[in-house]
């Protein structure tokens, strides 16, 4: 499969716009300029920004408590992102939903969710809703290792599976649930082998490698469009930060070599480098990108932080559509 | 308060339907209607549910919108959740209310919250079709009335229909409102025969009615305790010569206070009834709001009739007593009444 | 694997008072002559025999809506068990349980189960506690082909594998949820396909051929007695009668044909003649099981129907353990 | 009704504690009185949970006792049912209360009703350790007070407690009890510091506790609303001359009607306050219970206080709108003495 260089370009400045939007959001935290608790998706930006490079606006994805990535890996948008993290009206959702609850459905975002496997039922739905109302749209809903043992999960995919619907199930094993291990929390070390008994292929992909995750992805995505089912890929990736933030583990629940291994492949560095070599993308003009990312994230904090707050008044509006 | 049901019906033929027909028939034109609708359950399609609420709709709307589901209620919850939000107006049936158990973090996490989580972006137009109701001895876990549980959730929507003018009215209005509701329908009246005006009408959602007219006593019903409430009506006006004045809440949430408010204040004594079990039941939010509302006017503490507090039982000796009847009312009023 | 006649012998006395069990108690249904709705195991008796041959009082069993066969199998009295249908006080569950949540905790049988899927989790909950209390028994989970989509089940078999628990998932395919056909409520043949995702062993057998259950259930439940964890069996069975009671199919979800197909092969039929040619049980002998079963059944119906009913002034028991 | 939390504590050594060490405590001295208790849940073991509430457990009991479950909160709890029916006593920790939506079938149609469906054969010595409650900024799915729905189904039992002292009394009572309890702890109040002795004393379940006396206003106050109540009362006293009688039913289910009705028939008033949403909560099941029982001696309706009718919102500025706090009662207790 080849793929062309403005895609590849364009993988490339998703992955940048996540992990600078949350190194920034870290940051932020640790400095309590944001309230509440952040999961950080750095470290697993080629997996966001592969699949989101095949969809458009109208295809849906559903996300995690570790959304940010996702959101941006499918066009958000910085303001009013920040702005969310910050409670502002300005933000997405008014500031009434933050990090867990971010979401944009007009880019087909529908939301970050707070509910460990509640994700996958509802792009069920949008996958049902794609095929019925006679669309070609996919929707991919991301879940970790950990959430793919919750029953929601099953039920989701044997659904989808039985009505042959254009959803992608994209588990992001990063190796870990919250402090526990995979391996301590599932018999089995490849999630995708769950796909044989749910009646669709199982993919296992280097998730921190963005080409080969483009390229299955693209490849399920299209056999979803027309018609042939779902597919459960399998991105085998990491955190590089802690479950919330960006450090403050209160136990050593992986060890620092651990990291450090993971930290050698890093998404960023490895796209780069391959862009590189192939003459796609040069490291100056790699810079570039980042500092202009860098700038426009600087850009949108300061916009969210003079972004005025909610109006108390307006606390019980947004509840029910008129 | 908005009138009663015969009422409130226009038509001039006086036709009658099956509480379950009244159901079928508001599926159909509410899928006539609009293209969006389709219905997703166990068993609903080629059977046409074991209640029998979708039958015939298979071979009128065919499988892409009469859809049979796999015993998996949270993801079909779930389904009706995404394609709500993704333009179409889907509706759920839940087989057993007593089913809900398995799907309640999709109901009440997502279904009801998404709008307000998403600053208000989100629109839900999501319909839940669910049976409850004790009496056919089918035991504790196939009998619950559960609708407290979800009165106490923003963002939810909770109708309980009383008969079948009010299940075909209600249930259209649900269907075609823009957020998630909640319609609890009760199976052991599913045979009761009222006049339901072919045409499709609906039933303002939060708004109760005064379904009889009295002076004594005040009596709130919900769902199948309205024909209950009726009996009861009848025998103290023979036996004892008391008026009683039955409002029927229909919406539960939203909650039409006035209505009942203004009906209390008027007859200074009320008797809330649900089948529902009387500990921790939506009785209690109704009991509150009126002695907040009509403290000066009550002559006698509000009175509730419910289930006593154990699950539902099997023998039928036992469940005859577990069951809530026209004579609980009876007793209700009477005490009340100080009689 | 060679079984001692005496064992062979046990298998079929328990089949056959599997079946006369129920086909009295369908009768009793159809006559009304007992409240509520049963679920008839008629036609899948080889499944539970075979199984819980296996079993001693100490090892559990989960059943579902479908469980007078489970109960039968492990052990139950038949004129507790019409007492319960009957809705009696000298019933099992005191007329409180009735057909959908009989059970014996005497022997082990942790309860038929109203709910679909329920049964699962709590069989992993009994395989916890007999690795816990240091016990060498077993926990068999009986859950339908319709079952095998529930969320429960999934998780309650990562749960099992992950702690290496004596837990046996015996699913019973008899190819329909209600009305609906197994390929209309999942897109796989083999539910047994789903246990490599869970981390276990998963095995195929003919659930007609009791002989043959009873060899592959004793496997696993050796294997989970001696810490080798669970395992999942698919029995491919049918059942003879409709969904509830002995007929009433409100449509023909199933031809005539197929169900004569499978009777071709009842299994208590086949057990018989192989016994027969084996000079294990002649025919006379068997004659003289059904005999003696049906005389046992004929006196507990009419104890049961005989039984005063509760006392109404106990509804309120049993809520609570004081 | 029995006394205040600090009369009760018999220690000469006033030993204070803040709640979740009483919590690690009361977890502790469980497991060393019996071994057949064991703890399961989610990143409890090592991490000795998100709130710490079984924080170093694990290396005092091990592996076996101490269990880290996957996510599945389904078979986690069915985990505790089916060992609690086969001999062990187990503890099931639901990390947050938002999450029982997921293992409300287990809860609610196995736990609570498996003894009665067995005709009283079953024994499920079963807790269940949750933590509700808002203001962390955690917004709508990480933030509500559930325990309406609990209280309204018979077979369980719920505690509530409002501090240190009676979160590890009531623990202990909790978990040797041969019945499915449902412990709903706050996390805005783990930080509280109160005397807790050090033996393992137990809090007996269904009775309430007068936990301030005083004349003119009875205060019900569940949970964390106690120590607003506490500084409600000073607040009142102070600016007033209002006294407040504070009665913490300390158990929900089964509820100490004697107590608190005791208390308003000698002030004739009362305000009931809890954290959770206030339509539909366990506020009105109070409410009418009063009325019942104490209806000629209320001089006005009994007031309730609760959170407004909308999930939880992330922003601050809107959280702190939404979360009760001492100034409510304060408010509620003037308008119901009309000032
Ligand atoms: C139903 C539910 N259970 C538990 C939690 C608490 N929780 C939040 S994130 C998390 C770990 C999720 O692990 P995984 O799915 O692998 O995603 P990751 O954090 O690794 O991205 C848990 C247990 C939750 N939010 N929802
Ligand atoms: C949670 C739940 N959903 C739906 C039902 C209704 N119901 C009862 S039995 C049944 C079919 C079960 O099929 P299967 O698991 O294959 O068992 P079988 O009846 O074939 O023995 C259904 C849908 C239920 N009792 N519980
Ligand atoms: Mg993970
Ligand atoms: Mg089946």
């Amino acid at each position: 499969m080849d793929i062309t260089p403005q895609v590849l370009v364009d993988i490339h400045r998703r992955m940048v716009r996540i992990r600078i939007f949350e190194e920034e959001a870290g940051k932020l935290q640790e400095s309590a300029r944001v309230p509440g608790a952040l999961h950080l998706y750095v470290g697993q930006e080629a997996v966001a920004a592969g699949v989101c490079a095949c969809l458009t606006d109208d295809d849906q994805i559903t996300s995690t408590h570790r959304g940010h990535g996702h959101l941006v890996a499918k066009g958000g948008d910085f303001k009013a992102m920040y702005a969310e993290l910050f409670g502002r009206i300005t933000g997405y959702c008014k500031g009434k939903g933050g990090s867990m609850h971010i979401s944009d459905l007009t880019v087909g975002m529908l939301g970050a969710n707070g509910i460990v496997g509640a994700g996958p039922p509802i792009a069920v739905g949008a996958g049902f809703s794609n095929k019925y109302r006679g669309t070609r749209n996919v929707a991919v809903t991301f879940f970790g290792d950990g959430a793919s043992n919750e029953g929601t999960i099953h039920e989701a995919a044997n659904m989808a599976a039985l009505y042959k619907l254009p959803v992608i199930f994209l588990c992001e094993n990063n190796g870990y649930g919250e402090f526990t291990a995979q391996r301590n929390h599932q018999a089995i070390v490849d999630v995708a082998d769950r796909a044989a008994g749910w009646g669709m292929p199982g993919v296992i992909v280097d998730g921190m490698d963005a080409i080969a995750v483009y390229e299955v992805a693209s490849q399920a995505v299209e056999r979803a469009r027309d018609g042939g089912g779902p597919t459960l890929i399998e991105a085998k990736t990491y955190r590089f930060y802690d479950h919330v933030g960006i450090k403050g583990m209160r136990i050593p629940y992986r060890s620092d070599d651990e990291v450090a291994q993971w930290r050698q492949r890093d998404p960023i560095a490895l796209l780069e480098s391959k862009l590189a070599e192939a003459g796609i993308l040069s490291a100056e003009a790699a810079r570039a990108v980042h500092e202009e990312v860098a700038a426009a994230t600087a850009e949108a904090i300061a916009y969210a932080e003079s972004s005025p707050l909610p109006d108390v008044a307006t606390l019980l509006d947004d509840v029910y559509t008129a | 308060m908005t009138m009663t049901a015969p009422a409130a019906a226009s038509g001039d033929t006086v036709r009658e339907l099956p509480y379950v027909s009244a159901v079928v028939e508001g599926f159909r034109q509410a899928m006539q209607e609009d293209a969006g609708v389709f219905i997703a359950g166990e068993d609903i399609a080629a059977y046409g549910s074991v209640f029998g609420v979708t039958r015939g709709l298979l071979a009128e709307f065919g499988p892409e919108r009469i859809v049979d589901s796999p015993i998996s209620e949270a993801a079909l919850l779930g389904l009706g959740i995404g394609a709500a939000a993704t333009g179409c107006r889907p509706v759920i049936d839940i087989m057993f209310m007593d089913f809900l158990g398995i799907a309640m973090d999709q109901l009440v996490n997502q279904a009801a919250k998404m709008k307000y989580m998403f600053g208000g972006k989100a629109r839900l137009p999501l319909t839940v079709h669910t049976m409850a109701g004790a009496g056919t001895s089918m035991a504790a876990q196939h009998s619950q009335s559960l609708e407290a549980w979800l009165c106490h959730i923003p963002g939810l929507k909770v109708v309980m229909p009383s008969g079948a003018y009010e299940a075909k009215g209600l249930l259209l209005s649900a269907i075609f409102d823009d957020n998630p509701v909640v319609v609890v329908n009760t199976k052991t009246v599913l045979g009761q025969r009222a006049h339901v005006p072919e045409e499709p009408y609906r039933i303002p959602l939060g708004q109760a009615a005064v379904v009889r007219e009295g002076t004594d006593v005040t009596v709130v019903a919900l769902g199948r305790m309205v024909s209950e409430a009726r009996k009861a009506a009848e025998q103290l006006a023979a036996e004892d010569g008391v008026s009683l004045e039955i409002v029927d809440p229909r919406t539960l949430s939203p909650f039409d206070t006035e209505t009942v408010v203004a009906s209390v204040r008027k007859t200074n004594h009320c008797v809330v009834a649900h089948e529902a079990v009387r500990f921790g039941g939506f009785g209690g939010e109704i009991v509150a709001q009126i002695q907040e509302e009509a403290f000066d006017h009550l002559d006698a503490p509000v009175a509730r009739v419910g289930a006593p507090f154990c699950p539902v039982p099997f023998s039928p000796v036992l469940e005859q007593q577990y069951v809530p009847t026209a004579s609980w009312i009876v007793d209700a009023v009477r005490r009340t009444l100080g009689r």
